[in-house]
């Protein structure tokens, strides 16, 4: 399933838009205008840029810490985005939630969550769901390596499989925990045998290449819708920035590879092949470019112009009524 | 009226809701034969022995429109799961702002006293209060638990209950109709104006004995909060207003109980603490592991004497 | 690594001492004489015996939920065990723990457990020690097939596996973790396909058959003592009982299957063999089998005899001191 | 005295009964930098991200003759752990009848204050006090967390330290020389004749300065348990014989809480039940999940503000 240009265009504009909210968040976090936590997904955007053009907007994705960039790739308003991770009344989740917590259940985002592992079993619920459905529907979780070795990921990978649930497993793979190689924390060597053990099918892939990214997905989402079962992706990618923004603790990942990756940047690799083939003229990209500049200018205008919730919003939505 | 099991009560309220409702989906480790016969393999799961995950499951069918049914059966093997009830799916609803309604309920055994041994003998109530989000049942008898439960299975809320391992072979009457039970709404088990028993679980029952046998006596009022959250907080203070004396029998290990939670409420609130003759009393499991040889468990939990002997200790005045 | 005669009659001696131990508990549980839960090792005493026979005293074992087997291979008296089963103060516990937590550390019995799949981190904690200590001792742990599909079993091989732990992994398949079959709960299909997945080398044998149990183990413990790293026995067998011995549920089994695997005992299958081979007389035998049944009987009139602990005892070993 | 942070302290703690005891073992994910250098990648594990079988190993080691220390870093990561903290290592000694000793240190920080949201950012040390078997702590100083983590890596059981995750750069006077800390002990950060404030974690430094503030007005006496388990039930009763009057503060969320316990304690003593003079007052954190966004976050946690108020709302009489 080759991607033609028009989607092409789609792709790169969503891993665009991922990048330049995420920068704008890097330039805001030192400057010390946003609180808590944030996971920066700057380097891996070919990932949710590539799998969530397969999704519906019923499909259903689950996601990790590191969740901006699942957000708008399954299409997500970055107005609110933004003023959750300013902890605005306008975000998603009220203010509630922030960079760690945001979801949109209107798109079937069901949220980023602060616990490694933990969203792998709650994705095979959305599955099953899809499942019970019975319309074709699927869900997707993106985890990383690091989540690979919490029980839960294999208690995920069995209930998929023996249930044959509608689920695609996308792994991103940044080769690190914070600062523990995975090399070091795994003993498969291959994440992919882990799945394959449970008789789930995978794929490891260059998850830095949204092309390569896109057919794979393509063609695991269409053996997913027709009842196959679920799919194991591994993508192969890096991160940029240390684990969370503000992190003071080290990082520690060798010298001179974050520059390597830095040359396989997934954005920029996509906007010469543009180029290249003529899609797209530099003023075109110069253009989508600016677009998406002012898209992410006016939702940070948004969050910073939105008001605080009122102290005692605190008191509501613990419960549903 | 006729007369069912606790267990069977139960049974019932899944079993009416499961038939008026398609989105309802159980989930638990080995067969639940009649529901299963009834509502077929595709919504009643059997799991791997796999807590965390089918806990996680639930929650996420329950995150998209489904609303489903955890029978952990006992509360120890809860323990692998406590990352998804208590980070998820006490919390998502509040950290998504509300955009997630959470349906989830999760059933599980408590209690002691059938030298089940440390590990399955637990009464953890207490910690899930702690964590804001779930809504806490406690059933302790066959009308309760059905009507109670067939409020769970319509509230959009995660809600854990409570069972006494020991009570679901014992029978009660329960109306062939439907009904509901309100969540925070305690049941008065026996009137009485000199001291409130406040007596949760199993212990309902027991304190209940007690004081049928001081009757003549002291005039005991026995309250079964029957749901821990919400908690009647209104019968439980204006019970204690009138008698001016509590007694709170809990066979949960007594340090962080839902008891000294039941003291802390009474003695810290004004009027109440004003009326107070006495030191409020926890009649509670000792803080051990609860041990396996009969006669040390007996001599860890609580029963109808050490009720009886707390019933009486604070009829007297205090002493300094 | 072929038994020798001696060795022969030694393991049919340990599973004959098993299966008379866990008769007579059947008999009392029947008879309502003791309290608890108390699950029966009857049907897979070759497994505890044949591995066993290759531990020494200062390698450490982790049990289950089903432990009385391990207990006895691996050297404890049958008087304190009888003792702790009926709650007794001259048990191993002290009558604290009962059937499902008996444990004897002084021969390295870490202990029985009652939650399913927690005893394998616990035995990587074992095994490592042994690897601190650098004396060529190990670490055994016994699981069931339903312990499989929890994550620890997944932490633990990954554990294992990274540290090259001396530890031994011995599943000790029965098929059904109550009543749920194996083959429904878990996608591997094969078990062993798990630890293979996690470069952990993995052998499936008929768990029956104390003397193939007793080389694949003798083969796994000389490579683990060598430094090789983990190893994992897949043993096939059967469970006779009801998954507790006072179980009300029904047994949900498909009919005669435990008939058929009552035809494949381990006890009468090496009982024939020694009688065919001529390594034992039919005399020898049944001396043999008397001298366990005194055995049995004096542990039985110890418990009996022995008092219960006092009431106050509860309150010590809280904490040690 | 020289002054250090108090990670610092504490890891001066660790590298310490390092150097004496060959037998300690550390894990935890990611680098524990300055031990891995001392005491090499043997004793100084890495572990993959899996606290459950991480913890158990700990517990492993532990039953093998080792002394393990875990730090799980922020509790919330424990919560996945909870089975083997709660059914294993805190009850496996009692089960075995006394055979093993468990010394296992699990360290990991909690509280908010820091926009962590709700999974990042709790207190849940009640629950761990419902369990008996397991010592906790809770240093809020960086002399108290080096003396208590000395004491706990002599201790032959399990103990948790939990450690405020706002106090960890905070700076104190810590002597050059060893010391060691007893468990149980509490200290009076301040005396005072007019009213108890039992402060925990954190607290204890905001409840001070409310002590200050209202100096020369109402004179308050402020006790920092230091240990919850044990916990030092004199010193807290003594001071509210003193007194007559009790606020208990906790930035956890208040029911089921450890001021509830505390609360409980006092007033279910009845030397101290005749001698109270107003209600026992908790400020805690509200029952809801602690929320991101600064001005909620505000609006939930006990702050020197609300700590005033309380202690000035006991010093009237009760009300009824
Ligand atoms: C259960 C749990 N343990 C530890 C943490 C702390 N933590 C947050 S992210 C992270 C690393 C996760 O690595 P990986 O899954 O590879 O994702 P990445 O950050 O590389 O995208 C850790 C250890 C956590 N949030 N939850
Ligand atoms: C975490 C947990 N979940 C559920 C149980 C209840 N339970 C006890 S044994 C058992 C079956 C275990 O099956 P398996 O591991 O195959 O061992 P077997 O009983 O067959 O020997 C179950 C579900 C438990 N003890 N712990
Ligand atoms: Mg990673
Ligand atoms: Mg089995």
């Amino acid at each position: 399933m080759q991607p033609d240009d028009k989607v092409l265009i789609e792709l790169y504009t969503t891993m665009l838009t991922i990048r330049r909210f995420e920068e704008r968040l890097v330039r805001e976090v030192s400057a010390g205008n946003i609180p808590g936590f944030v996971h920066s997904y700057i380097g891996q955007e070919a990932i949710a840029a590539g799998v969530c053009r397969h999704l519906r907007r019923r499909d259903r994705i689950v996601s990790h810490h590191r969740g901006h960039g699942h957000c708008i790739a399954k299409g997500a308003d970055l107005k609110r985005m933004m003023a959750e991770i300013y902890g605005k009344k306008t975000g998603y989740c009220k203010g509630k939630g922030g960079s760690m917590h945001i979801a949109d259940f209107s798109v079937g985002m069901l949220g980023a969550d602060g616990i490694v592992g933990a969203g792998l079993p709650i994705s095979t619920g959305a599955a099953f769901a899809a499942q019970l459905e019975g319309k074709g529907d699927i869900a997707a979780v993106f985890f990383g390596d690091g989540a690979c070795n919490e029980g839960e990921f294999h208690e995920a990978l069995n209930l998929a499989g023996i249930w044959k649930l509608p689920l695609l497993f996308v792994c991103e793979n940044n080769q690190y925990g914070v600062n523990t190689p995975a090399a070091y924390a795994m003993a498969a060597g291959e994440i992919s045998r882990i799945p394959k053990a449970h008789n789930i099918p995978a794929r490891v892939i260059f998850g830095n290449d949204v092309e390569e990214v896109y057919r794979a997905a393509g063609a695991a989402v269409a053996g997913i819708r027709k009842g196959e079962g679920p799919f194991f992706l591994e993508c192969r990618t890096y991160r940029w920035h240390k684990h969370f923004l503000s992190q003071q603790l080290e990082d520690l990942r060798p010298a001179g590879e974050l520059e390597e990756w830095k040359r396989k940047c997934p954005v920029a690799a996509m906007e010469k092949k543009l180029r290249n083939r003529g899609v797209l003229s530099p003023a075109k990209l110069r253009a989508i470019d600016e677009k998406i500049m002012r898209q992410v200018d006016a939702a940070h205008d948004f969050a910073l112009s939105s008001p605080y919730p009122q102290p005692q919003d605190a008191l509501h939505d613990v419960y549903s009524s | 009226m006729r007369k069912i099991t606790y267990d069977q009560a139960a049974n019932e309220a899944i079993q009416e809701e499961f038939r008026k409702n398609p989105r309802c989906v159980h989930l638990s480790t080995d067969l639940a034969a009649d529901l299963t016969e009834e509502f077929g393999t595709e919504r009643v799961r059997v799991t791997p022995i796999a807590e965390n995950s089918f806990v996680g499951t639930a929650i996420g069918l329950a995150g998209s429109g489904f609303r489903a049914v955890v029978n952990l059966r006992m509360a120890t093997f809860g323990f692998v799961a406590l990352d998804q009830i208590m980070n998820h799916a006490a919390k998502l609803t509040y950290m998504f702002g509300g955009q997630a309604k959470l349906p989830v309920l999760i059933r599980m055994t408590v209690g002691a006293g059938f030298s089940g041994g440390a590990q399955h003998s637990i009464s953890p109530y207490s910690m899930f209060m702690n964590v804001p989000g779930l809504k806490i049942l406690l059933p302790t008898t066959p009308y309760d638990v059905k009507g109670l439960l067939k409020t769970a299975l319509v509230d959009p809320n995660p809600v854990i209950s409570f069972e006494p391992f020991l009570l679901g072979r014992s029978e009660g009457e329960v109306p062939e109709e439907e009904y509901f039970l309100p969540f925070g709404k305690a049941a008065v088990r026996k009137r009485g104006s000199d001291v409130t028993v406040v007596a949760l679980g199993r212990m309902a029952h027991v304190a209940l004995e007690a004081a049928v046998e001081l009757e003549g006596k002291i005039s005991t009022e026995v309250i079964d909060p029957r749901t821990l959250v919400p908690l009647d907080r209104q019968a439980i203070l204006r019970s204690v207003r009138k008698t001016g004396r509590l007694v709170v029998v809990d066979e949960a290990c007594r340090t962080c109980s839902a008891a000294s939670e039941i003291v802390a409420l009474a003695s810290s609130d004004r009027t109440t603490f004003a009326r107070l003759k006495a030191a409020p009393a926890r009649v509670c499991g000792l803080d051990v592991p609860i041990p396996f040889s009969p006669p040390l468990e007996k001599y860890v939990l609580p029963d109808r004497a050490k009720i009886v002997k707390a019933i009486r200790a604070v009829m007297r005045r205090p002493s300094a």
